[in-house]
């Protein structure tokens, strides 16, 4: 099944490109939202929390169908990747937050005891303790992600699912490629499950 | 007589709608040796965390080596300190936390040495020999290379001594140092502070539970209630013939409840 | 110009399907997340082990598959069922298998001395279970299973795979009848951001009502 | 002595499965559903003596898979008879036909007439439905698998034309011409027919279990082409009642 | 002289590799008051818990009230103790908690009720009635219908007294029950204990790092370190006249750190 190969590759590039972006659009939400400024707190708060609440779906096919409207043309994996980092940033944004509240109230007072500043508390005691226990969290949503991708389809991303449908298509069979289609999620997950395992037992547990 | 080091001046402080101090004023001598005590939530770990900038006071006052803690003056006027004022200021202040709040994911040697390296650009070479005085005095030297969780409470409370005087601070603050370690390993800690005391002429301020402790260390003892000072004088005064009836009832149920005065 | 008011029939229609498989899905997914987040907990292997192979099979295959399956396979062995029932099915389960994980560790999170306690006062494995722990489980599990059920609102807008005519399914055909894009699909995602919304201030409400007094406030 | 037209008797209705695709099939407004293909399935059953159809949008790609899974009882989408799939279900004779066309931007830029033409043009994207005769066609040509896009609707693909995305659109011609006029665009085009590209005819397709339902079909499907109702019901709609009249199941299933 | 309410019998205990009790004996007589002490790990705790069946032993034999705890006989041979029979003897046994664990989602009349109600199918009127007497007893009815969460520790701990007496165990047990409070609550609690001493003859297990009030209320002290017993007698000679230099050492220290005996 080549092509089903060719949907493999697909899937898995769009799942790379989405979690780099997601972790990055995450951290710049969680800052912005601790802004002191509220001017900038609050709107990127009630966008985010837009973007949480609405299906992914309905998204690409904006971003694929309605910003062309306004002069963004995106080729279609580009479009996918942009709507699932966006839609999992939101995701990762609480990730951070909830990493950040974790490090004990204390660190942060014996941090200006011992007179440091804004940035150096930021690079040498909060982040270097916040980060290890978010990874499994983090590393969870990717996971969530890639079993999202099949949504590309709807904005004519050749990943695995819409791969899957072009064979039962030609041949009026479901019932094979579609079990291909989930051994090969399931057959990732379990790998990614024991992934998983192993970040949480290195970096803590995962908060649901 | 000396100026005092640090001027208190009628300050006042809310959380909420509940009023933790008001009013207060106090004055310490550098060189002296304070305890404050008092029943539970009358306000003594708000005062230090004040000096500490740790929280911001709502009304008056405060001076810390003949400087305004709180405000400075700008073309003439005394506005509100910004962060940097704020900065300078706390250079002269150290603290020590009930829980420590030793830096986990750093080893001892690191836990002294970053703050001096960071905030004063002292080389590492440098910090590192001041630190191993310091870990030396208080009896941690060879657990230098140690991470804080292998430590046990009473070392790791006497790490954090050493923390805050590698900043070398003219007054340090103690928060019940010793209320979360096992009774055994208590005395560890307070040996280190009575030295401490002996050797140095730091201004230092005590909150404590341990009676007998601020009886031996103090110069002075202040007894509050409420956010206020109920009575204050030599710790013999205090402990022995107290004037308030507050003060005495508070002694007196300290007592029964086992503790040695 | 285009007469948008029957179309606005059409969506409102999508919106209460979307609606009643939200609802029945949670309800379904609620129910699958005590049985197999308790069976986790179980003393015994073989509850143990059928309750983790549910929660890692659901959580491990996408929900496409999942939807596909249970409209066109089973079928094939047997097993008919209508869309709704197919995509109630599909949603509740997978949403299920996420629940499951929460109450396992709300329960788990619960602290050893409320074990102990209940032990001191020779409380049953069971009646701690019902009195003690799960009172106090329920209250964490809450918050998450608000996200949860955003999560299996939105997720219903891949019913329209197996003909559903959910809210987004009928903004597609609206799309189709009209050959406007814009308007649908922006109205679909107020739509759904409307009923995210509400779902959030149920739990949070819910969860303010239950927490009263454990947290110090008073009663 | 069908049982399964009896079923369909005793509940009242058939389940038809229908394609979210003007002209063959319509949605109104109060969400009704009309189109030419549902309106002569709902005649022919109605003659048959099962009252009413109750129908149910699908994409194109699960429909067959439905039809075997027992979803439906018959598919009335414009879903062409091609071999394959009169292998796969069983075909009533023809009802609609229909061309196929392309949609391009006006003064069609690169020229399309075929198929073929997509081919040879190594720039040239073609969108297609999945699944669909279009994509079929457009792959025989040789037009290489990547430039072959499945889009998932009309609209899409009507689309992705406007935003330059694909060079070209194929649908049959009377799809292309609803979409076109429902859009109103003057920077659009239709080539139709595309050159080389066979004539197709749907008809109602029926599970390979329900052949003796689908003969039922066929009588009386038969009755109304030469009785003149046929024309009526689908001639509103652009389709060719002659079209569907001069071709049969057999020859449909055996052209390539 | 009557038979011991406990007789422990060489029993053994290991976390992991760890071996807490080794070998260990002792016996407790009905009504006795018996205070353990001893340095932090050294196994008083676990001794509590063994008791109350919160861990399981590796090796020995415990009688409770002339029973067997862990074993019971099933055809002629003794064999370990199912749920049902553990849960019968638990009815002779309550324990107070050193963070109290009372149970925060339920009021204070709830938290004592609850378990008599379940338990022992006593109807709900009867449970209160008891309730409010035993409230009472603590100084807790006017708080009946508040939710822990808005008591102080005192208060908690005064109830959950209440809850462990709901059940009218013959034995209490008690695990540093005021340890976790503010000094000045500490006293509330013990006047409850003694009470409770001078008011009934229940047999009593106190661990307790208050020495004084240990001196008070047992009429036996025993003496741990490391899982073993290295001394017991009445309170007036192992406070005022210990033998072993351990405990000498251990009283020592516990004396500088500012604990009157
Ligand atoms: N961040 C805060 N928010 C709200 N209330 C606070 C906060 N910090 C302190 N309080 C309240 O202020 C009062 C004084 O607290 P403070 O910690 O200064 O008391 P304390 O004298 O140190 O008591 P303790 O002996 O228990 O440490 C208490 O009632 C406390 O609950
Ligand atoms: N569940 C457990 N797993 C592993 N080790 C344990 C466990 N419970 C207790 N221990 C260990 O057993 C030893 C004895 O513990 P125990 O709690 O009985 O001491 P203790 O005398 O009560 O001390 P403390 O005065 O600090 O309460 C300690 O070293 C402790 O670390
Ligand atoms: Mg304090
Ligand atoms: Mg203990």
């Amino acid at each position: 099944m080549p092509t089903l190969i060719e949907g493999v590759k697909i899937t898995i590039l769009a799942t790379i490109l989405g979690s780099a972006l997601a972790a990055a659009v995450g951290l710049v939400i969680a800052l912005l939202r601790r802004s002191s400024n509220r001017l900038v707190a609050r709107p990127v708060a009630f966008v985010a929390e837009f973007i949480r609440g609405t299906p992914l779906l309905v998204q690409l096919y904006f971003i694929f169908y309605i910003l062309p409207d306004f002069g963004i043309l995106l080729p279609p994996l580009l479009a996918g990747v942009i709507g699932l980092g966006l839609h999992y940033g939101t995701y990762t944004a609480e990730v951070y937050r909830a990493g950040i509240d974790n490090v004990p109230r204390g660190q942060w007072e014996a941090a200006k005891a011992c007179n440091l500043g804004a940035r150096q508390t930021w690079m040498h005691i909060i982040l270097p303790q916040a980060i290890p226990p978010m990874i499994p969290a983090l590393a969870n949503y990717f996971i969530a992600m890639f079993k999202e991708t099949p949504l590309l389809s709807a904005i004519t991303v050749l990943e695995l699912m819409n791969q899957a449908k072009s064979v039962a298509n030609t041949y009026y069979r479901y019932l094979e490629p579609m079990t291909l289609v989930g051994a090969f999620f399931l057959v990732i997950s379990l790998f990614s499950v024991v992934l998983l395992r192993w970040l949480e037992r290195r970096y803590g547990r995962v908060e649901n | 007589m000396a100026e005092p080091i640090v001027k208190i001046d009628s300050i006042s402080k809310s959380f909420g709608a509940f009023k933790v101090l008001d009013g207060l004023s106090m004055q310490v001598m550098p060189g002296e040796k304070l305890a404050l005590i008092g029943p539970s939530g009358s306000g003594k770990t708000t005062i230090l965390r004040i000096l500490m900038t740790l929280e911001r006071i709502d009304s008056g006052h405060i001076e810390v080596g003949g400087e305004q803690l709180y405000h400075m003056q700008r073309g003439g006027a005394l506005v509100t300190a910004d962060e940097r004022h704020l900065a300078k200021m706390r250079q002269k202040i150290g603290m020590v936390f009930q829980l420590f709040n030793l830096f986990p994911h750093k080893c001892v040697l690191d836990n002294v040495t970053l703050a001096p390296m960071l905030t004063k650009g002292v080389p590492k070479a440098q910090a590192q020999k001041r630190a191993m005085e310091l870990l030396d005095m208080v009896g941690m030297a060879d657990k230098a290379k140690a991470m804080p969780a292998q430590l046990s409470g009473g070392q790791k409370q006497r790490v954090a001594i050493a923390r805050a005087l590698a900043l070398s601070p003219k007054i340090m603050l103690f928060d019940e140092v010793t209320s979360a370690l096992d009774p055994e390993l208590v005395e560890e800690v307070l040996n280190v502070m009575r030295r401490l005391a002996d050797e140095t002429d730091m201004t230092m301020l005590l909150v404590t539970h341990e009676m007998g402790f601020a009886h031996d260390f103090a110069d002075r003892v202040l007894f509050f209630d409420r956010g206020r000072i109920v009575e204050e004088g030599k710790p013999e005064e205090i402990f022995r013939n107290p004037k308030q009836e507050r003060t005495q009832s508070f002694l007196k149920k300290i007592i029964a409840a086992g503790h040695r005065v | 110009m285009i007469d948008w008011s029957g179309y606005v029939g059409l969506m409102l229609q999508g919106a209460l399907v979307t609606i009643e498989l939200t609802l029945m899905g949670s309800v379904l997914a609620l129910f699958m997340a005590f049985l197999a987040g308790l069976g986790r907990l179980s003393r015994f292997f073989a509850v143990r082990a059928l309750a983790t192979a549910y929660i890692e099979f659901f959580r491990g295959t996408s929900i496409f598959v999942q939807l596909f399956w249970a409209y066109f396979v089973l079928p094939l062995l047997g097993i008919e069922l209508t869309p709704l029932q197919a995509g109630v099915l599909a949603l509740g389960l997978n949403v299920g298998a996420y629940g499951a994980e929460v109450v396992r560790g709300a329960v788990r999170s619960i602290g050893k001395e409320q074990y102990e306690a209940c032990v001191a006062l020779n409380l049953g494995r069971w009646q701690g279970m019902r009195h003690v722990i799960l009172p106090q489980a329920f209250l964490l599990m809450l918050p998450t299973f608000g996200n949860n059920a955003i999560e299996l609102l939105k997720a219903t807008s891949i019913v329209s795979l197996i003909s559903l005519a959910d809210l987004t399914f009928q903004a597609q055909v609206v799309r189709a009848q009209t050959g406007n894009t814009l308007v649908p699909f922006t109205a679909i995602l107020i739509g759904y951001f409307a009923l995210a919304m509400i779902l959030s201030w149920g739990v949070r409400s819910l969860e303010r009502r239950l927490s009263r007094g454990i947290d110090g406030v008073r009663v | 002595d069908d049982a399964k037209l009896e079923q369909l008797k005793a509940q009242g209705f058939a389940r038809l499965a229908i394609a979210n695709e003007p002209p063959y099939t319509a949605v109104a407004a109060d969400g009704k559903v009309s189109g030419a293909a549902p309106d002569v399935a709902r005649e022919v059953f109605k003659r048959l003596g099962v009252e009413d159809v109750a129908a149910s949008i699908s994409e194109y790609g699960a429909m067959i898979p439905g039809l075997q899974a027992g979803r439906f009882d018959v598919v009335t989408a414009g879903l062409f008879m091609k071999p394959e799939r009169c292998a796969a279900v069983a075909y009533s004779e023809p009802v609609l036909c229909d061309a196929e066309a392309m949609l391009v931007k006006k003064g069609n830029p690169k020229g399309f007439k075929s198929y073929e033409d997509i081919a040879n043009d190594p720039t040239a994207k073609i969108g297609a439905p999945g699944g669909g005769t279009e994509e079929k066609l457009a792959l025989n040509a040789g037009v290489p698998r990547d430039r072959v896009i499945v889009v998932p609707d009309g609209q899409s693909g009507l689309k992705m034309v406007q935003d330059g995305r694909i060079d070209a659109y194929s649908l049959p011609v009377l799809s292309i011409n609803d979409l076109v006029q429902k859009a109103n665009d003057p920077n659009l085009e239709v080539i139709a027919p595309v050159e080389g590209a066979p004539v197709y005819c749907d008809g109602a397709a029926f599970n390979k279990k329900d052949t003796a339902l689908r003969d039922a079909f066929d009588v009386e499907l038969a009755k109304m082409k030469e009785s003149g109702e046929f024309a009526k019901i689908i001639e509103p709609y652009g389709f060719s009642a002659a079209a569907a009249i001069s071709t049969t199941r057999e020859k449909q299933c055996a052209a390539q």
